[in-house]
């Protein structure tokens, strides 16, 4: 890993370089720090060591360990003392190892992250951005698996960002750091390297808020994000072999949730397929489904399938893992079952 | 051991040298006169249905009062529900703190120059909270120092320790003040923790930890001092316990004959704060009959001004609740407020 | 408060007594004590002063301090108790004053309570049932009033009861602590004390897993859960004046969710509505509309609504605060709509 | 001050009068040598792509095998990740034990009268459970005690806090045995918290803290049985501060060059817990090279025969993932069963 170049190889600066997503995001991070001074890195072996996933590699050489620091080993300290930080008019970014780690926190997410604009009518605001790498399909250890959007998006005042490959991320990972509002920006972990796209060397920022079409297609909707875009492409790819066009959408900002764009889509094919990582039951899926199902009534032509993670927590037993994710093979049994309707 | 510090006994005398000066002394009795008549007047208002639950705390003006009064103007306060007292010292006005207990949106956006973070009800949450802020302040060399209040019981909470082991770590500029008032709701503070000197924590934290009187208004104002001039000058943070008592019910709507002695209350209301500082005044000639009734009727006008300012606040609108809840409404946001009649 | 009869008036063992829900519960829980030795009450406040709102009043004195007990004030330090108590063999009821203190012990919750059969494919298990008052209508103080009854269900391993009114938390109540598996119990504040209802003297069961049909109707179905219940119920006199039949499914147990009982009875009405007042966005009603919008597809005459609380925390303000719960004019106006379709 | 307990020093000399008979010592000795066999081999099985991520603990093995050697056989030990040592020797099967890290579920489902629970990866979340079993013990009058393990980084979780305290209000019988062993993962403990004598901590929450050797099994050995004899007989619960070190890195996926001089480390392998004991018996006439080559033949039977039963452990199928989800299948479950091929 060390052999990785300096991610954030800004003073080669190339107009465009190809990197994976820990490199962007850790692009994003340096321009970020290097840019506003009331930008803050903090959180667990994120400073010295660059954090589990490198994603804050050299970060603390270049911006000093006052900018860039470990803290104590509590999440939900983190996440109040990143909440006292904003306060304060600070523009802080926590990393929570991974997202399953976010759980001691949630108390601090739920009764203030969400809450402290509202509550004090503006007054107070809590631009914190917290960056956690969730999801499974790299055999990680128990409990490192998770994937809890669900439960950050049903809380009123967060935003949910889930960028889907390395040239989103790092635009979506700026926007989230000017935003005013608190951002929560998971990270596949299973996209951290798994490949590398063409990432513009300025920064940029991508708009939260909006889905995107990322593949046009006619015969069916495939809704997703994060690491199952990646998923739904390969299911689209392999579905053209047969004649049959699906069209992706990459929901990427989970709340404020962009109906309007999911709703074209749907509108257009006609057909939708969910699909999520998380466990089925109680996940973002349902409230995906449950709006196209109300909103597209008229134009739906099937029921408006999904496809996620298995009513049961996220296996730690590696050799049966992989039939716990959904894959192209599941997606398309799914659109199959839909287009017969 | 006791080592609590004291200046004055129980019955206002004179222990030892006092560190302040007659007049300093005077307006903090002031200040503390202004918080009892505050919450004397804030349970008869609740109790005819113009504020909501309210939290008293009767018993702790000396503590809370003598807190606040430790710190300078850019200084940041972090209360729980109990410190409306801190917070009307530190310059929440009146009609603010009736309004929040009124649970009226005008009472929540405070002013933008009051150092004071709302009130907090998650016990200990706002723990970490005011290590961010005193840590902000340090980055920023802005010399402001942070109070954060916690409970007894609140000192039980994650959060606390969380938040103790921050401030120690990054030597952040903040005193906590427990206020060991004896009772977390109907739970003593004997069953909530083994040993009752919250104070023996300090030493685990690697920081200064100082028990004090915390109905003697003079003990409190020196240990915060002396605590909030280590935390500006880069000694980090204190833990300071106060020792106190709730004499009141724990809110207005609690009935705390259901899990104590009414006698031990009343055995407790001897040693309360606001009448101890009297006596003591009253013992050196700086206090009067005529002084106190004086007192009354200005605070009493300007209580009764602080009311008619709260009734004059502009009843929020339906669409109200889905305001604030992002810095621009989400489409979701957009449209509840039209089914709600917008405005 | 005081003047109450003493909830668990076993002693006089009339067949059935009026109760309210506060007192079958409290009833629920006396009964336990009574006949099972590892039952165990714990929480803040449940000892001496018999719980905040007098659920546990005078089970201490009845069943001794050993039995029934104070915490100190750490909810996940109570939660993580628990499962303690229950890896030993107990059965343990905590009491977790308002579901918004939930927050705190969520770790437990999603990192073991859910997951320690699962992990440890049964080796070990967690018959802990939590109680928690939720929901709002009452002028609780501020984040007094929250529903998160979504976050518990969407974590596998778990089982989340909302009771409807007394009769049905008592035989409810008592069939959780029976349950092999972890049973969260969500105990509307706003039905504590407002009706009394007959409720047998003797313990009985409720079936878990199993929603209701509550009122029969053919034009449209209200699917609902714990406050909401007594709101659709209105709701449906009301449309009864007006001719209109709706038929009410209490779904009562939302984790294991009895989807053959609600699609049943909205493949009978082509129609339905959720209403929970828990924010819309993330909500559990996004679930349950999934499902009826996906299985019942070709029976739906209308799309599948939703009258959920706003997209906002619940108002701490007094005066707006009943604008945010859905009333029975909120649900009659979602059925007017979908009538129309 | 340096109240840390030691009988032997780090080249293995006695110190003081040892506690115990030296039989007593060869077969400690013998446990030590085994974990540190299983440990070596494991990593090497790791290398092969045999074991999953595995947390090593090399360094480790006088605290954790102390600490386990002190309990009787019904009483309970609460892991982390970390203490793969600790749970062979209170009887876990090495081939459980290989199963577990090779995450295969027959390695998950320990054997029924095993009084070990499962490995902990969440941080600190098994202390609170620690308390509920000995709470347990306590109320039936069981006579069973609970040794709880936590790393220096663990105590700064907030369920530490509410564990101890929670410990100490219900006198629970349990031992919280903290393995300060100087890091979590790249943060070293002076980063972790202002005050690194994480026994300080003891008197806060009114419980004996006692600061050991955890590199010296004599110490650790003595210190433990006193603490579960005082758990045992009515006394409550104990905090212990193990000193060690983590030789190794983190876990197999880690890098300590990232973070950590090497150097460091080579001098800390010098007061290494297996070769001081060994000195020491060495040095007492007890053990000997021969003994030491017969007891590894052992060793690597006993581990080649466990590796082949972890071999022969049947696949799990897909349908198990919506097995055990409770106690019996939902609708959603045996929906997803069927999905995954059902058997
Ligand atoms: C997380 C959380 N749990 C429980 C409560 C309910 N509650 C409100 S006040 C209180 C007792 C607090 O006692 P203490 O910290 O001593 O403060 P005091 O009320 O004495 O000022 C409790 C349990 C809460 N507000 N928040
Ligand atoms: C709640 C939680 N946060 C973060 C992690 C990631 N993590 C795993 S081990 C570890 C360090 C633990 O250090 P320590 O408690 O000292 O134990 P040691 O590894 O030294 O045995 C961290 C941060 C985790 N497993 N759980
Ligand atoms: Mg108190
Ligand atoms: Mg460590």
């Amino acid at each position: 890993m060390a052999s990785e170049a300096p991610a954030g190889a800004v003073q080669e600066n190339p107009a465009v370089a190809q990197l994976t997503m820990v490199q962007a995001i850790n692009q994003a991070l340096d321009q970020a720090l290097a840019s506003d001074d009331r930008v803050l890195v903090f959180g667990e072996d994120v400073g010295v060591m660059g954090g589990v996933f490198r994603a804050t590699d050299g970060l603390r050489d270049r911006h000093g360990a006052h900018r860039v620091y470990d803290t104590p080993l509590a999440e939900s300290g983190i996440m109040g003392y990143g909440v006292g930080l904003a306060l304060a008019g600070m523009r802080p970014v926590a990393e929570i190892q991974f997202a399953g780690f976010l759980y001691p926190a949630l108390d601090q997410v739920l009764s203030h992250v969400g809450r402290y604009r509202h509550r004090t009518r503006g007054r107070f605001t809590v631009p914190l951005v917290v960056r956690a790498a969730y999801g499974g399909g790299v055999h990680t250890p128990e409990q490192h698996a998770d994937s809890p959007e669900a439960i950050l998006a049903q809380a009123p005042g967060v935003k949910v960002v889930v960028p889907a490959g390395p040239e989103r991320a790092k635009g979506l990972l700026l926007a989230a750091i000017d935003d005013p509002d608190p951002v929560f920006f998971l990270e596949a972990i299973k996209l951290y390297r798994s490949s590398r796209e063409p990432v513009p060397a300025e920064p940029y920022r991508h708009a939260i808020g909006k889905a995107r079409v990322v593949r046009e297609g006619d015969a069916l909707t495939l809704v997703c994000y994060g690491g199952m875009v990646e998923v739904c492409l390969k299911a689209a790819d392999v579905a053209a072999r047969d004649g049959v066009s699906l069209e992706v959408v990459d929901v990427e900002t989970l709340v404020p949730f962009d109906e309007e764009t999911v709703l074209g889509s749907v509108r257009k094919t006609g057909r939708a397929v969910v699909v999520h990582e998380a466990a089925r039951t109680g996940g973002f899926g349902g409230e995906i489904a449950a709006r196209i199902a109300e909103h597209a009534f008229y134009d739906l032509l099937a029921p408006v399938a999904r496809v996620a993670g298995w009513d049961a927590p996220y296996p730690p037993f590696t050799s049966v893992e992989h039939h716990y994710r959904p894959d192209a093979a599941r997606v398309l049994a799914a659109v199959r079952q839909a287009l017969l309707s | 051991m006791d080592d609590t510090v004291r200046y004055v006994s129980e019955s206002g005398e004179r222990l030892s040298e006092l560190p302040f000066g007659v007049d300093e002394l005077v307006s903090a009795y002031r200040a503390m006169r202004r918080a009892r008549h505050f919450d004397d007047r804030a349970v008869t208002l609740q109790r005819q249905g113009r504020l909501g639950v309210y939290p008293l705390f009767r018993g702790q003006e000396a503590a809370q009062v003598g807190a606040a009064l430790a710190l300078s103007e850019g200084d940041w306060l972090v209360p729980t529900y109990r410190e409306t007292a801190a917070a009307i010292t530190h310059g929440m006005p009146l009609s603010t703190a009736l309004l929040y207990w009124r649970a009226h949106p005008a009472g929540w956006s405070f002013p933008e120059d009051l150092r004071i973070l709302p009130f907090y009800v998650p016990i200990a949450t706002q723990l970490p909270h005011a290590v961010g802020l005193a840590h902000a302040s340090a980055l920023r060399r802005e010399g402001a120092v942070v109070l954060a209040f916690v409970g007894d019981g609140g000192t039980s909470e994650g959060d606390a320790h969380e938040a103790l082991n921050f401030a120690a770590v990054f030597m952040a500029p903040v005193v906590f003040v427990v206020q060991n008032n004896g009772w977390a709701i109907s739970v003593p503070t004997e069953r909530q923790m083994r040993n009752t000197r919250i104070v023996d924590r300090a030493v685990g934290y690697g920081m200064p930890g100082v028990r004090v009187d915390g109905n003697d208004l003079v003990a409190m104002l020196q240990v915060m001092r002396e605590a909030v001039d280590r935390a500006r000058t880069g000694g980090g943070p204190t833990l300071v316990e106060a020792m106190t008592y709730r004499l009141a019910p724990h809110t207005t709507s609690d009935d705390p004959g259901r899990y104590r002695d009414g006698a031990q209350t009343e055995e407790r209301e001897r040693s309360e704060p606001v009448s101890r500082l009297r006596a003591l005044l009253t013992s050196q000639g700086a206090w009067s009959e005529e002084a106190e009734q004086e007192l009354l009727e200005e605070l009493k006008a300007e209580f009764d001004e602080a009311v008619a300012q709260a009734d004059a606040a502009p009843e929020p609108t339906p669409g109200s609740i889905v305001e604030h809840v992002y810095a621009s409404m989400g489409p979701d946001q957009s449209r509840a407020w039209e089914a709600l009649g917008g405005e």
